[in-house]
């Protein structure tokens, strides 16, 4: 692995060159009070916190509304027209360790058989520098995942602050090639592998394995536990949505008499009318059952086709959930391991 | 897809003048769905009418738009051509290109473009209507008329006239209601039971009216044609078949109350008649006054008992529940008199020798207890001065009722007119605040009061009745004089307001909307002032509005009218347009039912199989709906539509204008 | 620029519509596209995902069998809003068609067998597929009984299709209705499917059944075939989940791991056993 | 979508305004009529929609004919006391004058949005009516189209520090104050589980990462699981609704002040029954948000809300209610010009990402299915673009006018921090201001919007 160090005050610089080769530069930045991930062109815009920035950065992969194609109508004719995607290179700049590997996760989504288009098409024009963890946040337990605060799944570039500069590491060719867009401002540097960094990881306190759950959480299905973790979900989709690896769509048209488009959005499988058969069966019909579906989809059934979790440890879904609900507690609660 | 057909129509110059009309065809074959387009001189003419009737069939349309005149003019003319031609009447509308676009613009191109985008809106509509068909609502031939007075009376008698039965209730012992109270009647001066009394008597022998004398409507169900009445008949104690009316039981009985009748200015007997000419007419017990007290039982006396030779009389008497099915309902409950503490700082229940309206009428009428002599009541004595008072309560919006009572004028004028003739060396005093006499022959009967029976009008308000040594101290001011002027008087008669007498009770079973006053609310204050805003329920009479006999006589006979013409249907077909509700996704609140005008939204209860009540929904009762639409709009998760202008309908239409 | 879109579907024409019950209703589709008319290809009880433009996308399988070339045919139960759109339109219009999607029945594996089809109301669609398959191969497949059963006898599909399967050699076709759906003509059965089925107890002997009907019917189904002997392994049904993209992606149609769209519809009853019961 | 004209077809030469009337059948459009009867000539930019009734005329579709490129909407019926369905155009009044606050309030120009009164004589007035609408329009120009953009960068609210704000009164308030209504809520909630008076209580407990989550307490031995601190800010009454909770009646649910008020409005709907729940009312001294107090507790006098079965702690109003500092922050919004109030607000819907979170934890958004979830027709685009956003934040604040309590759990879990409860607030003062209603209050009343006065305020209708 490469490893090279780049001056703080440089990161404008970089960026502008970046810029003056073609790329967009996603950072997380505030606006109104919110943060999340924004094209930026003035370094000092960047706004970055310990933890993860609240809102992820999978809408820029995976946009919370996608136009699928249009269409108009003529006499008795219709006319379907493809939507062109105009997509820049991009680089999304200080993700958090868990937001890379969030994105391999999607990837393993949207990538595989039959690839998704729209997905690929952004997927192949981004590259990821990860901003390491020097500490936590109260709702992190990516430990518990298998991730770290230096983990580098993912990345293809991985930033390692210390001081006045960043240390950076070359993961990927894809990440080597940011820094050949102005090496002068890389100077090789020496550094201890990722998991050897001064990471808050020793200090963390939720790191429980929830690796390893699936057979056990998939034994409760029937169990009247779910009842009892489940009944306060509101059913709202904060959860869904800041989770940077949920990716539930709908696909739904807008129209008037004339002319229309058909769309993906996201959605949320705390909805109620997100399993509701037009025939008016819902295989789950209450709250309890959806958040059920919810834990097993991260923890069991995605390990099952995918051979990992579906969860990163981000905590985003617990921090910001309207009752306080916390995955990482509920699960160890379900399986046996937490009384609280 | 939809296969609509466009008709467009020149109106001869009217409407190609101004708007391109073979253009406007043209364009509106293009419109998807629309199979068939084209345009003619006089859509509305036969030949033009034959053309849709054509098309329809040869075309297999499922929509015509016609773009034309006004909907108000021609839509029912080309829904009847769709009919003809096998199409839903329902599935046709019109395009207004006349009245709101060729007449009212110049300009050819913005005009034929409005006309256009105007089609369009209702091409797109007309493909979302559905096939509608006008609900049957099956009537009772049986007209319940609530109220025996002369408004009652006059209504039963004529629906019982023009063939079809009656069920009238009455809550007295007898029918007559106030009228039967009155002396002479202005401004001719019949005597009231002369011109009552053979009414009353028809109603009693009439073979279509069922008479319930002393009963009460407990419950109304159902919506117009078929509502269910449950009425409470009270024990009379008496059997009305034995009963021959002879009279031998009172003067046997040993208990006396005062008669309500004569407005308690004479006694009646615990067991009595209401007046001689009653209908019908029999006796009655009232339990309250009987020395046996409330439940006659046990019997300590049985006076009346061998007094009466029918032995008529039963003291196991017990209500009876009786049930009838009617297609229509006539309320005519009348009036009361307004009891307010306006009326009271006027000396009323302080000096017995204040009386208001109806007590000097039973002063003055012969079957009075006076037998027509006008004696104070506290001295018995002819009194010498008597000063009228107008307005009391009328007209003041701060201590009484704001309305004009209509009626006080005249009957005040009329009571000064007998009063003088009955004591020719009388003063008599009416303070008034305007007259109002605009009736037939009304002004004429004032102008003869004031000008030929030397009765004193003073313009002015009276503020104050003070009794000092045996006279009625009457204060006031003369408004035209500005002057302060007191009056002593024997006697003081009170021109009471009147207000409804719709007691809240039955204005709740009727789901009838009455005013503070007591009045019902009429659909139309102009147009439909005899019914009421529930389908099949009638006003007559005072029970509307305060008014004279001659009105309420009117008002009767209108409401028997239009209660004759509802139930001379079989069956009522209702415009199809109503309200619906999807209870799926019905979450109950009813916001709808609270801003629903006709009470046409009821509960409707959701169980599961094992009879778990699941929820509590609305339901729209499609014979009561007017489809104005309201509720459609208060309904939050939109589990509401109306048929015809329905969401959907909207919602395209609204895309087809703005585009 | 354009992208791979598994979204975009292809025109397909209604040349015909068959009304079969009051609120079912049988379409004819060519492709509007002459190439895909020959080129399309798919399995007896893959689905698609049929576009009504301007309203949205419903899936039904595909009731005709891919050895009629030339169309496809989709039968549809007025149901919500796509399927209200759907019955509007008439023999002309376009509408969109994506797919084959999911796995379809195991053609193969039933080749040589005796086969038992069950099927309830709308459930007779991808059955319909199936039966014809067989038919147009009729010299691969054992002895073919069907049992079709719905509501009342006015609920019944296909009443034309039935009567020439069943005087095709080698087929038996037994239909029934629910007691209180039968008419005075009615000389079929009267019963509900799982009754009808005990009644008739047929004998595994190495048959194959296919099971395809309402949620409720194929679970009782399913028990009489367990009672009977038959080995879960030989009892395939169809599930039919409420779906979206087709492709497995937007998450809406999985049984615990497994999604009905890419992993399905297709399933043996021995499959589902393993399933937690999220359907 | 693409029937929507974009601003350079429509600001080309040419460009006429475009107002669409919405009128009812029985006075206006035969006003209309009469119009043309007589040949008044007036202007052809008017598109006539035909309805039933005012009545029936929901602001819906004023919203829809702004969002398909409507430059302008006129209302028009029958003056009051002539409608012919009685009272269609009464009820209409109300909830026009609360659309319209609410347009104002976002920032649409007020010439774009009228109602008007045309009895079917009125031929004249309809002409003038028209003729004045369109000239308005032709002044302002094309509306913003299409519906739903900004026009230019949106002004801050950012002014918080410098707004005079009111000393925080809730200063003196000490941990003492919880912990006293903590004990006796064990205490109560033991008994009420011992004696079978409830099936269970809903209350707060310790959360694992926020301070404070809801909790079940089924059995009496847990009831010291319970906490009253400054952190139990959820307004728990939002699950009486909730089917998971049906097993659980009659239930226990412990309601702040505030909280209390919202059991007012599931009365008055008829979403819960009196005998299905037990309000366990904690005195509340205040509660904080993000480290701070709550704005509605700024100026909450009360301890204890209108329904109360049980109290816990004192009942004595407060003494020290101050003022709401979102009042400051309303006017200091509606002393922007509307071009800067509607890029505020257009700003703020674009972050929207419809995770519905505002509907979820409402305890007035009951309605399952709720609007946003109808399809036929879809009233509201479900995708989180500008439109669709309007669309639904739009309509959630109509639909709880006059029935908002303020809790403003919606703005509290707003994961794109939308100011819904500005919006609230102004029709709650509005609502307040126009029919002298206080949702929460009394369940025997109805709500403002499914009733009228005969004399309501007009002064919006031309």
């Amino acid at each position: 692995m490469k490893i090279w160090t780049l001056q703080k005050k440089r990161v404008g610089d970089w960026m502008a060159a970046l810029r003056a080769a073609g790329k967009e530069v996603l950072a997380p930045c505030e606006a109104d009070g919110l943060l999340r991930f924004r094209p930026i062109d003035d370094p000092s815009a960047i706004a970055v916190r310990p933890g993860p920035c609240p809102f992820p950065f999978k809408e820029w992969l995976f946009p919370p509304h996608q136009v699928l194609f249009s269409y108009q109508f003529e006499g008795g004719k219709v006319n379907l027209r493809e939507e062109e995607v105009l997509v820049n290179d991009q680089v999304g700049l200080f993700l958090r360790p868990c937001d890379a590997a969030a994105i391999k996760i999607l990837d393993t989504v949207f990538l595989s058989d039959p690839p998704d288009g729209f997905y690929q098409l952004r997927r192949s024009h981004l590259t990821i520098v990860t901003l390491g963890c020097r500490q936590a946040v109260p709702s992190c337990f990516c430990p518990a995942v298998g991730l770290s605060p230096t983990s580098l799944e993912g990345s293809d570039l991985f930033l390692w602050e210390e001081d006045d500069r960043f240390l950076v590491y070359g993961v990927s060719e894809k990440g080597d090639r940011l820094v050949q867009v102005s090496p002068d401002l890389f100077e090789p540097g020496e550094g201890p592998e990722p998991d050897q960094l001064p990471s808050p990881l020793p200090f963390m306190e939720r790191k429980e394995p929830l690796t390893n759950v699936g057979q056990k959480l998939q034994g409760l299905f029937e169990s009247d536990l779910w009842q009892e973790v489940g009944r306060t979900c509101l059913g709202c989709g904060i959860c869904a949505y800041l989770c940077p690896t949920c990716h539930c769509f709908d696909i739904v048209d807008e129209s008037d008499a004339y002319s229309g488009i058909r769309c993906r959005n996201w959605d949320c499988c705390a909805f109620p009318l997100f399993t509701l058969h037009a025939s008016g069966h819902n295989p789950r019909p209450d709250q309890p059952s959806r958040y059920r579906q919810r834990v097993l989809h991260k923890f069991a059934y995605f390990l099952q086709t995918f051979q990992q979790n579906m969860c990163v440890g981000c905590g985003r879904c617990s921090l910001f959930c309207p009752v306080g609900m916390d995955i990482y507690q509920i699960v160890l609660q379900l399986t046996g391991r937490c009384l609280v | 897809m939809a296969r609509i057909g466009v008709f467009v129509c020149h109106c001869g110059e009217n409407i190609a003048r101004t708007v391109r009309v073979k253009e406007l065809a043209q364009k509106a074959a293009q419109i998807p769905g629309v199979v068939h387009s084209e345009d003619y001189i006089y859509m509305c003419s036969e030949p033009g009418q034959k053309k849709v009737r054509d098309a329809i069939q040869q075309k297999k349309l499922t929509g015509v738009v016609v773009a034309a005149c006004s909907p108000q003019l021609h839509e029912l003319t080309f829904r009847k051509a769709c009919q003809e031609a096998g199409l839903n009447p329902y599935l046709c509308e019109m395009a207004n290109i006349r009245e709101q676009c060729s007449w009212v613009h110049t300009d050819r191109e913005k005009a034929t473009q409005k006309a256009y985008e105007h089609l369009r809106y209702i091409v797109e509509k007309v493909r979302r209507n559905r096939p509608l068909r006008p609900i049957p609502v099956p009537i009772t031939p049986r007209v319940l008329v609530i109220g025996g007075g002369i408004a009652g009376i006059q209504a039963a008698l004529d629906i019982a006239d023009g063939g079809v039965p009656v069920t009238l209730v009455e809550r007295q012992p007898s029918i007559g209601g106030n009228m039967a109270r009155l002396s002479e009647t202005f401004p001719t001066l019949d005597c009231a039971q002369c011109i009552l009394t053979p009414k009353m008597v028809s109603v009693r022998q009439h073979p279509n009216i069922e008479l319930l004398t002393y009963s009460e409507v407990e419950d109304v169900k159902g919506f117009v044609g078929n509502f269910q009445v449950t009425i409470k008949k009270k024990p009379r104690y008496v059997d009305e078949d034995l009963c021959t009316g002879c009279g031998d039981c009172a003067p046997a009985c040993p208990s006396a109350v005062p008669n309500e009748f004569d407005r308690n200015l004479s006694w009646r007997k615990a067991i009595y008649i209401p007046f001689p000419q009653a209908v019908p007419p029999v006796y009655t017990l009232d339990p309250q006054a009987c020395l046996n007290g409330p439940k006659l039982f046990p019997l300590a006396c049985e006076r009346c008992y061998q007094a009466c030779g029918p032995k008529a009389i039963n003291f196991n008497d017990r209500p009876k529940i009786i049930e009838r099915k009617v297609g229509a309902i006539i309320v005519a409950t009348g009036y009361e008199l307004l009891n307010a503490d306006y009326v009271k700082e006027l000396g009323y229940g302080l000096y017995p020798d204040v009386m208001d309206g109806l007590e000097f009428e039973r002063l003055l009428s012969a079957s009075g207890p006076t037998g027509g002599e006008v004696v104070r009541p506290s001295d018995h004595k002819v009194p010498k001065t008597v000063v009228f008072i107008q307005c009391v309560g009328s007209r003041n919006p701060a201590n009484g009722v704001p309305y004009c009572s209509r009626i006080c004028c005249m009957y005040t004028a009329k009571h000064a007119l007998l009063y003088k003739h009955k004591v020719p060396e009388g003063k008599a005093f009416i303070f008034y605040m305007d007259i109002r006499a605009g009736g037939k022959g009304y002004e004429e009967f004032i102008q003869r009061v004031m000008e030929q029976e030397r009765i004193t009008y003073i313009r002015g308000a009276v503020s104050k009745v003070y009794g000092l040594n045996g006279k009625l101290m009457v204060q006031g001011v003369d408004t035209l004089s500005g002057q302060r002027l007191e009056v002593a008087a024997d006697l003081v008669v009170l021109a009471t307001a009147m207000v409804g007498a719709n007691s809240s009770d039955l204005v709740q079973k009727l789901r009838l909307a009455v005013d503070r006053y007591g009045f019902g609310q009429e659909a139309h204050p102009k147009l439909r002032p005899v019914e009421t805003l529930s389908a099949g329920i009638f006003l007559a009479g005072v029970a509307q509005a305060p008014k004279d006999i001659p009105d309420t006589v009117a008002q009767a006979s209108a409401a028997a009218g239009k209660a004759l013409a509802l139930v001379a249907q079989k069956t009522l077909e209702r415009e199809p347009t109503v309200a619906s509700v999807n209870e799926f996704t019905c979450v109950g609140c009813f916001e709808c039912q609270k801003v629903c005008p006709y009470g046409a939204i009821e509960r409707k209860e959701i169980r599961d199989r094992a009879g778990n009540l699941l929820k509590v929904v609305s339901t729209v009762n499609t014979g009561v709906c007017n489809g104005c639409g309201a509720c459609v709009v208060a309904c939050r998760n939109k589990s509401m539509d109306l048929a015809g202008f329905s969401e959907e309908q909207i919602f395209a239409s609204l895309a087809a204008v703005t585009v | 620029m354009k992208v791979r879109n598994d979204y975009l579907p292809d025109l397909v024409r209604i040349v015909a519509m068959t009304d079969e019950t009051v609120d079912l209703r049988t379409l004819r589709l060519v492709f509007e596209d002459p190439s895909l008319r020959d080129r399309f290809s798919f399995l007896p009880g893959q689905f698609g995902q049929y576009s009504v433009f301007g309203v949205g996308e419903a899936v039904f399988t595909i009731a005709s069998s891919p050895t009629r070339k030339g169309y496809i045919e989709c039968s549809f139960k007025l149901m919500g809003k796509v399927t209200t759109a759907l019955r509007d339109l008439e023999v002309g219009d376009l509408i969109g068609f994506r797919g084959p999607y999911g796995n379809g029945f195991p053609v193969e594996t039933l080749k040589g067998r005796d086969l038992l089809i069950i099927g309830g109301g709308v459930g007779m669609a991808p059955l319909k597929s199936l039966i014809e398959f067989c038919l147009d191969n009729r010299r691969d497949f054992g002895e073919v009984t069907i049992l079709n059963g719905a509501r009342t006898v006015a609920d019944l599909l296909y009443k034309k299709e039935m009567e020439e399967w069943g005087q095709q050699e080698g087929v038996r076709v037994i239909q029934t209705v629910d007691p209180g759906g039968e008419t005075p003509e009615w000389r079929g059965k009267v019963g509900l499917i799982p009754n009808v089925l005990n009644e008739l107890a047929p004998k595994p002997d190495g048959k194959f059944v296919v099971v395809c009907g309402p949620p409720i019917m194929i679970k009782f189904s399913l028990q009489v075939l367990d009672r009977l002997g038959f080995s879960p392994d030989r009892v395939i049904t169809t599930m039919e989940n409420k779906m979206k993209c087709g492709l497995g992606k937007c998450g809406r149609c999985n049984i615990g791991p497994v999604y009905v769209c890419k992993d399905g519809p297709v399933f043996t009853a021995a499959d589902l056993a393993r399933l937690p019961r999220d359907y | 979508m693409a029937a929507v004209r974009t601003d350079s077809e429509r600001t080309e030469k040419g460009w006429e305004p475009k107002l669409i009337a919405f009128v009812c059948n029985w006075c206006t459009y035969a006003g209309a009529d009469a119009a043309g009867t007589r040949r008044m000539l007036y202007s052809p930019c008017v598109r006539i929609i035909r309805f039933p009734c005012t009545g029936r005329i929901d602001p819906h579709f004023i919203v829809r004919a702004f969002e398909q490129g409507a430059d302008g909407v006129l209302v028009s019926g029958c003056h009051p006391g002539d409608c012919h369905y009685v009272s269609g155009n009464l009820l209409a009044r109300r909830r026009f004058a609360i659309f319209k606050a609410l347009m104002d309030f976002l920032g649409l120009e007020p010439e774009r949005l009228s109602f008007s009164w045309v009895s079917a004589t009125e031929a004249g007035k309809w002409v003038e009516v028209v003729n004045s609408r369109v000239e308005a329009l032709r002044k302002l120009g094309p509306a913003r189209v299409p519906w739903g953009t900004l026009s230019g960068p949106p002004p801050s609210l950012n002014g918080r520090s410098v707004a005079p704000m009111p000393q925080e009164p809730l200063s003196q308030v000490k941990p003492d104050d919880y912990q006293a209504v903590e004990s006796q809520l064990r205490q109560l909630a033991e008994g009420l589980l011992a004696t079978g008076q409830v099936k269970a209580v809903l209350g707060y407990g310790k959360g694992s990462l926020q301070q404070a989550t809801p909790i079940v307490i089924t059995n009496a031995t847990e009831a010291n699981q319970l906490i009253f601190n400054e952190h139990c800010v959820q307004n728990l009454t939002v699950y009486l609704t909730s089917p998971s909770f049906r097993s659980l009646r009659p239930l226990g649910v412990v309601v702040k002040a505030c909280d209390s008020k919202s059991l007012v409005g599931l009365l008055q709907e008829d979403q819960v029954k009196r005998e299905d729940f037990r309000a366990i009312a904690v005195s509340c001294p205040g509660v904080k948000v993000n480290g701070r107090w709550a704005d509605k507790c700024l100026s909450c006098d009360q301890r204890i809300g209108p329904i109360a079965d049980h109290i816990v702690g004192s009942s004595e109003p407060k003494s020290t209610a101050g003022a709401d500092p979102r009042d400051w922050e309303i006017q200091t919004i509606e002393k922007w010009a509307p071009a800067e109030r509607w890029n505020f607000w257009m700003n703020q819907f674009s972050r929207c990402i419809r995770c519905y979170a505002c509907r979820a934890v409402c305890p007035l958004c009951y309605c399952q299915p709720c609007i946003a979830d109808k399809n036929r027709p879809q009233w509201i685009p479900t995708s989180p673009h500008l439109k669709g956003n309007v669309s639904w934040n739009l309509f959630r604040a109509l639909h709880l006018a006059g029935r908002c309590i303020g809790c403003d759990e919606c703005t509290r879990v707003c994961p794109v921090g939308i100011r819904l409860d500005l919006i609230n607030r102004r029709l709650s003062l509005e609502v307040a201001k126009r029919f002298g209603y206080e949702p929460g209050k009394d369940p025997s009343v109805p709500p403002p919007l499914a009733t009228y006065r005969p004399n309501d305020p007009g002064e919006f209708i031309l």
